[in-house]
Order: structure tokens, then sequence, then C-alpha cells
């Protein structure tokens, strides 16, 4: 009769830290033998659904499988949809969507240090995280009228223009997230118990990160400067100055520094932007002469868009594209077929997420089981993004 | 006439008796279930307050939502009680209430003030805190009865805690039982009142003891054996309505328990009482010295549950190495303190 | 079942009699008063994070809507909570989830459907690998929205006090 | 976008065709991303070339259903992480597959990036990846039943005037 050692671990869905998968985990003792993910739990079959759906209509579809994170899934999306209709945004839209992604940024990377908080165990910095997410939402709220799904977006511009007095509220925003990354210092990141929990937890090599396709922050944090804002610069970022966060050490601390240090690379982005954004039209010059006369006059007085009539059925010509994007959790990738039809003929959309995935059997094993929560929440892995 | 007063007098009389007043007044079940109602609402206000939100509030706005904790009461008086199909069904309905009782016990043993205790004996700490130990062994027969593999883990990750802490407990208690050449509890504080108290004579202890008092009672960081975000609840994740209630106050009670015994070795306990205000003897006997031991009993609470909002948790294995490789040579290290003292003659 | 006691015996199903007796007691007027005032006051909702609403859910616990004002307080297992909100889209993997922790819920309890997705399917009406709430739960209160804001949910669980206190919530089985 | 980069994109699509030399493939160059189409039987054999390049990891792998040819065409996007110049092009390997028994040898030996893409692919066009270790259901639920939902001949309801 042999002995049974392990026993088999249900994480999730129903858990306070599983989020919306399942992880099984064969636990010897206080050691995590295997674990293996089961995802799937949020699939909605955007992928399918896109066929279905005019490609305006698909804006709003892709930006729900990540709430988070909603503006740079927009812009990956358009960005593909652009190169397939062959139009460019002019200068300001190009800016204004670097302003919406970058706070889309740092609001999303609140709100991943809120959750790994919750996870630690510190509720106060899952409280402070979304209370500091808010001020990006409420400013993004000014700029888009939405909270989180903007579908701000469109192919050929953006919706809306920047509104008055923005530059001086996002200046004080600003001030004020800076003074708070300090607090965060002093309670979180140098805490020694959240020190103890996250250095030398769940360390990912360079070579295992770029052998296993690992993006963004996690895969930054391992010592890999790829960013797709510096590697193949879209909209605006060739003319602004940042840094790529970089940490060579892999463990869960350095995932969550780099975050911390992207929010601020975000920020000076966002005042650069705030800066140097160029005036001009919001909108392609091809579309904004088929708006009618009408509304002309509304869209410029009021710098909103009304939709040309012709974006309800675009039809880009027979062919294919392929875009990525830096969205916060890493490189998010595009790629639309056309059949010259009204909706795409197929639409694959690879989210950081789910390229992230793999980390969990790789990353957890041999840790111990209070280490699941503590690797788990340093990915920053948002489940309905990688189901779609 | 008369003998209405006369029985209002017997009442009195019998409400009084330390007997009767200690096991149920104070420090006993009326102050502790006082104490369970403000001190998790307080908890609750204070991390809101670090969090900048206001927590409890509308259900009685007057007092900034101070009765939170009667309305969870009432839920889960009024909630469907489950026992699963596949437990221990008597081990899993008792465990509760064993682990409530073994919790709140000890309070017995506390004086309240030198003249007026229930129990008088020589090797009070002794007994108070080996009463203490019961629950872990509770919380690890409940974690084994729910049949549940987080309950499991639950319980035994409070079995192998119990070792990292109770040892080091009781060494860093007895150090002060030397220092003060007494286990009586009521001769512990009038040795306080003749010289300085224990925390400025042996700090040594006094850190380790508070440190272990918040390790024993799942306090933040150590808050490893329910630790809801790894093992939900740990051994408490199957109940539901009042035994989940019973479970979650037995770790308060423990605390506050604890923390009597804290103000007792190392604050002095009762003193110094004002002799200004002695022109009552139930007020300068009871009253008083019960409410000097309860205010300070309640300020180390308050720090306890303020370090909730401070902290996240340890691991198991790194709270196991701070029990056995930091706190255990401390409190070793406090009784040679004591012994130091005792031989320069600092202590009468 | 047959109980005799000191002469009189009683027939019946005890446990039945019991239920019965306990129904009664906590139907009356003032317990039941209290007992609905509590629970109004303590609706604590299960970890149990269907979709994407939950990142709005999550908003509503944080500080600038906190909702734990009115006693809301989002908790851990399903056996200590009475409320549950379906937070987005509802997909098939998650259904059987969803029904399983229900089932582990103890009564009274509760369950609030959020999100255009969880009333009707929302943007993703037409998809294949999607179930809609109501014809698996018992939904008490719908939240419309895509995702609904904070302040919409913080309005349904006052919603929902209002209607535990007027005693219109059938949360109750037994 | 300058000039620079345009030659540094048409020096890597050299480089490429130079190591791929002497097996039956296309190579088109667009934008920034440069296309490959193989044979599938070769297509392990081309994938270790281009590995040998420096292209070190797969973003995504995808599949789409042509019923009219009866084909699959499974696409691996390869770029890579290690060498930034690289990095700036993105390789579109292409190959060609019948769609009444799609096999096709895994790439996961090669990049082991590819590993859930794949699994995904499996679940949702019903392509056999021979080779891989876990081709089990990923994001569906264990229990579905039909077609393989990104097939062409999978239907979803639609709104009403598209039909």
């Amino acid at each position: 009769m042999s002995e049974e050692r392990t026993i088999e671990l249900l994480i999730g869905p129903q858990h306070p830290s599983s989020g919306h998968m399942r992880l099984y985990a064969e636990v010897d003792g206080d050691i995590v033998v295997r674990l293996r993910p089961n995802i799937g739990y949020v699939h909605r079959t955007v992928e399918k659904l896109a066929e279905t759906k005019k490609y305006i209509q698909i804006i709003p579809l892709v930006e729900r499988p990540s709430l988070a994170d909603t503006a740079n899934h927009n812009l990956g999306y358009v960005l593909a949809l652009e190169k397939l209709l062959g139009i460019e945004a002019p200068p300001r839209a190009q800016y204004l969507r670097t302003i919406l992604a970058e706070m889309n940024r740092i609001h999303s990377h609140f709100y991943g240090l809120g959750i790994h908080g919750i996870m630690l165990g510190s509720s106060t910095i899952f409280m402070w995280g979304f209370a500091d997410r808010e001020i990006m939402i409420e400013m993004a709220q000014r700029l888009t009228g939405a909270r989180l799904t903007y579908s701000y977006i469109i192919p050929g511009g953006v919706r809306r223009d920047l509104p008055q007095g923005f530059e001086d509220e996002m200046e004080k925003a600003l001030r004020y997230i800076e003074r708070r990354l300090k607090d965060y210092g002093k309670l979180f990141l140098r805490n020694p118990v959240t020190r103890a929990r996250l250095e030398g937890v769940g360390v990912l090599k360079k070579e295992d990160a770029i052998k296993l396709g690992i993006v963004g922050p996690n895969l930054r944090a391992s010592g890999v400067p790829y960013d797709v804002r510096k590697v193949q610069p879209y909209c605006a970022y060739p003319e602004l100055e940042f840094d790529v966060a970089v940490r060579e050490e892999g463990d869960s601390m350095a995932r969550v520094l780099v975050r911390v240090e992207e929010i601020r690379q975000s920020m000076r982005i966002i005042r650069q932007v705030l800066k140097q954004i160029p005036d001009g039209p919001i909108l392609s010059e091809n579309y904004l002469k088929m708006i009618p006369p009408k509304w002309k006059e509304f869209v410029e007085k009021k710098g909103r868009i009304k939709f040309p009539a012709i974006m309800a059925n675009l039809r880009p010509p027979k062919g294919e594209a392929f875009s990525r994007v830096e969205a916060a959790r890493g490189e998010l990738v595009y790629y639309i077929v056309s059949d010259g039809s009204v909706t795409p003929y197929r639409l694959r959309m690879v989210t950081p997420s789910f390229r992230n995935v793999v980390l969990f059997e790789h990353l957890i094993q041999g840790c111990r089981v209070a280490d699941i929560p503590a690797i788990y929440g340093s990915l920053d892995y948002f489940p309905p993004e990688a189901d779609r | 006439m008369m003998n209405l007063m006369d029985l209002l007098k017997w009442i009195l009389d019998l409400l009084f008796s330390p007997w009767l007043f200690v096991p149920l007044i104070f420090p006993g079940l009326i102050t502790v279930f006082a104490i369970l109602l403000f001190i998790i609402w307080f908890e609750r206000k204070l991390a809101a307050k670090v969090q900048l939100r206001y927590g409890p509030l509308y259900v009685l706005k007057q007092l900034g939502g101070a009765i939170q904790l009667v309305a969870d009461l009432i839920r889960y008086l009024f909630a469907e009680p489950i026992v699963p199909e596949q437990t221990d069904k008597l081990a899993f309905v008792l465990g509760p209430i064993f682990l409530f009782a073994a919790s709140f016990i000890p309070c017995v043993i506390i004086p309240v003030s030198s003249s007026f205790y229930a129990i008088r004996s020589d090797i009070g700490l002794l007994i108070s805190l080996g009463l203490l130990t019961f629950s872990p062994a509770i919380i690890l027969i409940i974690g084994w009865a729910s049949n549940n593999k987080f309950s499991l883990i639950g319980g035994l990750r409070e079995g192998y805690l119990t070792m990292a802490y109770e040892i080091p407990l009781f060494i860093s208690a007895l150090s002060m039982a030397a220092l003060y050449g007494t286990m009586d509890l009521i001769e512990m504080v009038e040795t306080q009142s003749e010289g300085t108290w224990g925390i400025i004579l042996n700090p040594l202890a006094a850190l380790t003891f508070l440190i272990l008092a918040f390790m024993s009672t799942s306090r933040f960081p150590f808050e490893i054996v329910e630790a809801e975000s790894e093992i939900v609840m740990g051994p408490f994740t199957e109940y539901s309505g009042i035994l989940y209630g019973l479970t979650m106050g037995a770790s308060y009670v423990k605390f506050y328990v604890l923390c009597l015994l804290f103000s007792i070795m190392f604050l002095g306990g009762w003193q110094p009482v004002p002799s200004l205000l002695s022109w009552s003897p139930l007020f300068s006997r009871i009253i008083l010295p019960g409410v000097i031991l309860l205010l300070k009993s309640l300020v180390i609470m308050i720090f306890g549950v303020f370090l909730r909002s401070v902290y996240p948790r340890y691991r198991i294995d790194q709270a196991l190495k701070i029990g056995w490789h930091m706190i255990l040579p401390l409190s070793i290290g406090s009784v040679f303190l004591s012994l130091g003292l005792i031989l320069l003659g600092v202590v009468p | 079942m047959v109980c005799g006691m000191n002469g009189v015996t009683l027939i019946g199903n005890l446990e039945e009699s019991a239920r019965k007796a306990v129904q009664w007691l906590v139907n009356k007027t003032p317990i039941r008063g209290i007992r609905d005032w509590g629970i109004a006051f303590s609706l604590w909702p299960v970890h149990f994070t269907t979709a994407c609403c939950g990142a709005e859910f999550a908003a509503t616990s944080a500080p600038r809507f906190d909702v734990e004002r009115m006693g809301f307080l989002p908790f851990v297992a399903p056996r200590q909570t009475n409320l549950m909100l379906i937070e987005g889209t509802l997909t098939r993997k998650m259904a059987k989830a969803a029904v399983w922790v229900y089932e582990q819920m103890p009564d009274p309890k509760f369950v609030v459907a959020m999100g255009a997705c969880a009333i009707d399917g929302g943007i993703f009406w037409n998809s294949y690998n999607i179930v809609r709430p109501k014809d698996i739960l018992p939904v008490e209160i719908y939240i419309p929205g895509c995702p609904p804001r904070p302040e919409a949910v913080a309005r349904a669980i006052i919603m929902l006090q209002k209607r535990i206190r007027r005693g219109e919530a059938v949360g109750l089985k037994f | 976008m300058g000039l620079s980069s345009e030659n540094k994109i048409e020096d890597i699509a050299k480089k490429i065709a130079q190591s791929l030399q002497g097996l039956p493939i296309e190579i088109s160059t667009k934008d920034e991303i440069i296309t490959v189409n193989v044979k599938h039987e070769n297509l392990v054999e081309v994938a270790k070339k281009l590995r040998g390049v420096g292209f070190d990891h797969v973003k995504s792998v995808t599949a789409t259903d042509f019923p009219e040819q009866k084909e699959l065409e499974v696409i691996y996007h390869v770029s890579s992480f290690g060498d930034l110049d690289l990095a700036k092009v993105i390789v579109a390997l292409k190959t060609r597959l019948s769609s009444d028994d799609p096999r096709i040898s895994s790439l996961i030996e090669i990049w082991p990036s590819s590993k859930y893409s794949e699994r995904e692919q499996h679940e949702m066009l019903g392509i056999v990846f021979e080779g891989h270790p876990e081709l089990e259901r990923l994001l569906l639920p264990e229990d579905y039943e039909g077609p393989p939902p990104l097939r062409k001949e999978f239907k979803v309801k639609t709104e009403g005037i598209q039909g």
C-alpha cells in the first residue's frame, strides 16, 4: 500500500485570492509540488463574436475583457484597423490617445498594487490602491465621459478634445499621486513584512522569461528591456522622453517595483504630452469632410465628434493587419483578417495576461502555500483578459 | 417597602460577591461581550481611518455605527446553522463552544483589585496561561472535524505555531515571576506598586510577551491560521451562523485575557488607584481598579488591532523562524535579565 | 416519531414541529423586525467574482464609495455570507460554480445581478458560452450598466436593505 | 520610421532568407512584418532555423478557417526579446493544412511560449498539434459538445437584418 503524501487543493473560482480562475495545487506539507491553472471561467468568446459584429461595434467588445485596462485594448484594435483602412490619425489625436493610454496604465497599475496588497493581507494597500486609482479614473472621466469603458479611440482619431482646464487639474492630480507614492514606499514597499514575503520569492530568470514569452512588467522585472513603446513606437511615443523600467532580480518584489516605476514614468509622459500637444483636428481629414456641415460646427465648437455615417459600415479592403501595443500588463497583439465585408473575417487578440498564464505553473512549483497569492498578485494577472 | 430594599440589597450583595462578579461582570462575561462589540467595531473604524474612509456608519449614525456588531450578531443568530454532511458532527458543533469557553475561563483567575478576586492562588499566572493553552488544541480538532482541506491546513498551521509561541510565552511570563518572586497575580501587582512597573524593569520580557500575544491570537502580522487570502478562513471555513460568531469571538477573548495578564504583569495592574476618591469601599475596591485595569488592557488591544492596517502577514515558516530563532532566545535573555536584576538588588 | 412525556403523547415529526415552532417564533413581530434590521445592516457578499464587473465592485468597497458604511463587508467563504453578487457575465463554466457557492450559503440569502451581462447577456448576448443568471438563481435585484457605476451598486444595496426591512425580499427558505 | 529602419527590416529579411536557403518557402515583407509561407511538412525545420536566427518567442498562434478552400491557415507570429533589433520585426510563419483532418507538429519544443496558444487553437479550431504534452480543453467547459467554435460552420445568433 503506497502512502499518499500529497493533497490536492482546489483554489478558486470562489476563493478570496483566486480571481476568476481555478488553480489545482498539489501540496506536500506546505510545499506546492505541482500547480496547474484552469482558466476559461470568463471565456466570453470575443473572437467569435467579433466575426458577427461590424468594425465599429467591436471597439466596445474588445474593451470588455480587460476592464481595468480598456484604453490600451481600444488603442491596439484601432491601430490594427487603421492599418487595414490605410488612414492615420492627426497629430493632436495621437497625443490624446497617448495621454489616455498612460492614464489607464497608471490606474491599472494601482489596481494591481491594491489586489496584490489584499492577497498579502494588507487591506490598507488595497484601499489606498483603489482610492488613488479613482483620481485617474476621475480625470479620464473628464476627458472621455466614462469611468472605465471609454471607447474613446475611434478609427482616424478620438471622440473628444481636451476639456477646459484639464492641464491644471491633471497637474494637481499628478502632484497628489507623487505624494502618495512616497506613502506607499513607507507603508508597503519598505515594510519588513512585505519584503520578507516578496524578496526572493517566485524568481523568474531572464532566460526563462524569454523562452516562455512573458510580457510586460513581468518580463522587464527579469532584466529584458522590451517595451513596445520603445521598440516600435506608435502614437506620440517617438517624440516623448521616458525610461523603460527594468530590474534584474526577477522576483516578486522586482515586479512590484517595476510597476511603481512605470507609474512614475507614465506621469512623466503625461506631463510632456500636455506641454507638447499640438493644435489641430482630432479626426482624420478623410472622415472629417464626411461630417455634414450642420454637425461640423458643433464638432468644432464643442470638440466632440459626431460619428460620420460611414463609420457604421466601414469596409476595409481585403487583407490583413497586425498591431502591437504596450498595454498595462504587457504587449497586446491584434491580428485582423478582412475579406472586404463590413465584419472582420477573423480577429485574433492575444492579451498579455493570456501570455503570462504559463507563469503560474512555472513559478509556483516548489513554493509554499502562502506564496501562491504572493506570486499571483505580483503577476498582476487579470483573468477576464486572459480568457477573453 | 423594607422587603424590597432588603431584596435589592441582597441582589446587590450577591452581584458584588466576588464569586459572581468576576465571572459574570468584570472581567467576565458582560465585559467580554462589551469588549467584543467595541473592539471589533473599533478595529474596523481604525482601519477605515487609515484607509481614507468611514467604516461602519449608517447602522446608528449618531454613534458612528457603534452597534454594527449587534447587527452582525443578530444576523449570525438567525442564519441557518449548517452542519455539513461529512463532518465529525459532535466535534464540529461542540468545537466552537469549547473554544470560546477555553478562551474565556482564564478570566476567572484575573483579580480585580488586591482585595477583590474570585480565586487567589499561589500559581495564578501559571493557571491562567495553562488554561489558555487549551484553545490551540481545540482549533486543531475543529480543523480536523470540518473535513475541509483548507481547515486541515489551518489546523496544522495552528499546531505548528503553538509550539513556536507557547514555550517562549511561558518563559517570558516566568521570567517576570522570577523577578517578582511570586506567581500570584495580586502579589505581582503589589510588588510593582512598591517599585517600578515591570515594563521598565524587564522590557525584554514585555516585548516578547506582547509579540507572542499577537502571535497566539492571530493578530497581524501573524494572522497565519485564518489567512483568508491563502486558506480562506483556515479552521473556520465551514462554520456558519452563530458557531462562526463564536470562533471569531474566541480569538478576541483570548487576546483580551492576554492583555489583562500583560497589564497585570508589566503595567502595574490596577495601580495607581487615586486615594482621593476612596470614599466608598465599593468604589475603591472594585470599580476604580477595575476600570483602570480595563483601560490599560484596552490600550494594548487597540494597539494590537491597529497593526492590521499596517502590516501584511508573514508566511508560516517565517513566523516559526521568528518564534524559534528570535523570540525564544530573547525570552531566555529576559530570564537572565530578571536574574541579573535580582542579583543587583534592584527588586526588593 | 412518537414522544412520550408524563402521560402526554405527541405524535408527529419532531424535527418538522420544531422547525414550525421556530418559524412561528421568528415571524413574531418584534423578533422579525429585529431580525430584518440585523440582516439589512449586515449584508456580507461572498468573494466570488464572476467577470469583469468585479473591478467596479471592488471600487464600491474602496474609499471613495465605501459601502462598509452600510455594514456591507465582502467576506471570504460562502458559509459566513448571505449575499451573492453576480458580477457581470456568467459563463457556463462559472455558472456551475455559482450554483455550487449559492447552495453552500446559509439562509437567508440574496442574489443581486450586476451589469448588463447579468441581466440578458449584454454585449455578449449571442455568445455560445454564457448563462443568464435568472435561469439558475433567484435574483432579487438587477443593476443595469456596463459596467454599473459604484454608485449604482451602492444604490442597489440600499434598495435591498429597504426591501428586507419591509419584508419583501424572499431570502428565506424555511 | 526613417529610412534606416526600413533598411534594417530588409537586412533582417535577407538574413532570414539566407538561413532558410534551400527550403521551399516564400518570403514577403510588408511594414514590419516578414511573412514566411511554408508547407506544413517543413514547418519544424523552418522554425528551427528561425530560432537559430534569434527569434526566441511566439507572440501568437492564429488559425483561420477557410471553408471554401477546405483549408485552415495557421500563423505563428514570432519575434525576439533577446535581440532588440530583431524585436522591431515580426515574422509571420504561415502554413496551410486541410481542414478535414488537421494535423500539424507542435512547435512547443522549439518555442515553449506557444504552449497555451496552441492549446487554445486546438480547442477553438480542432487542430491537433502532434507532440504537444497536454492538448486538453483550455477555455471551454469540460462538457462542451459541438463543433470547434471558431470554425465558420459554427454559427452564433446575429442581429435581425444581417440574417
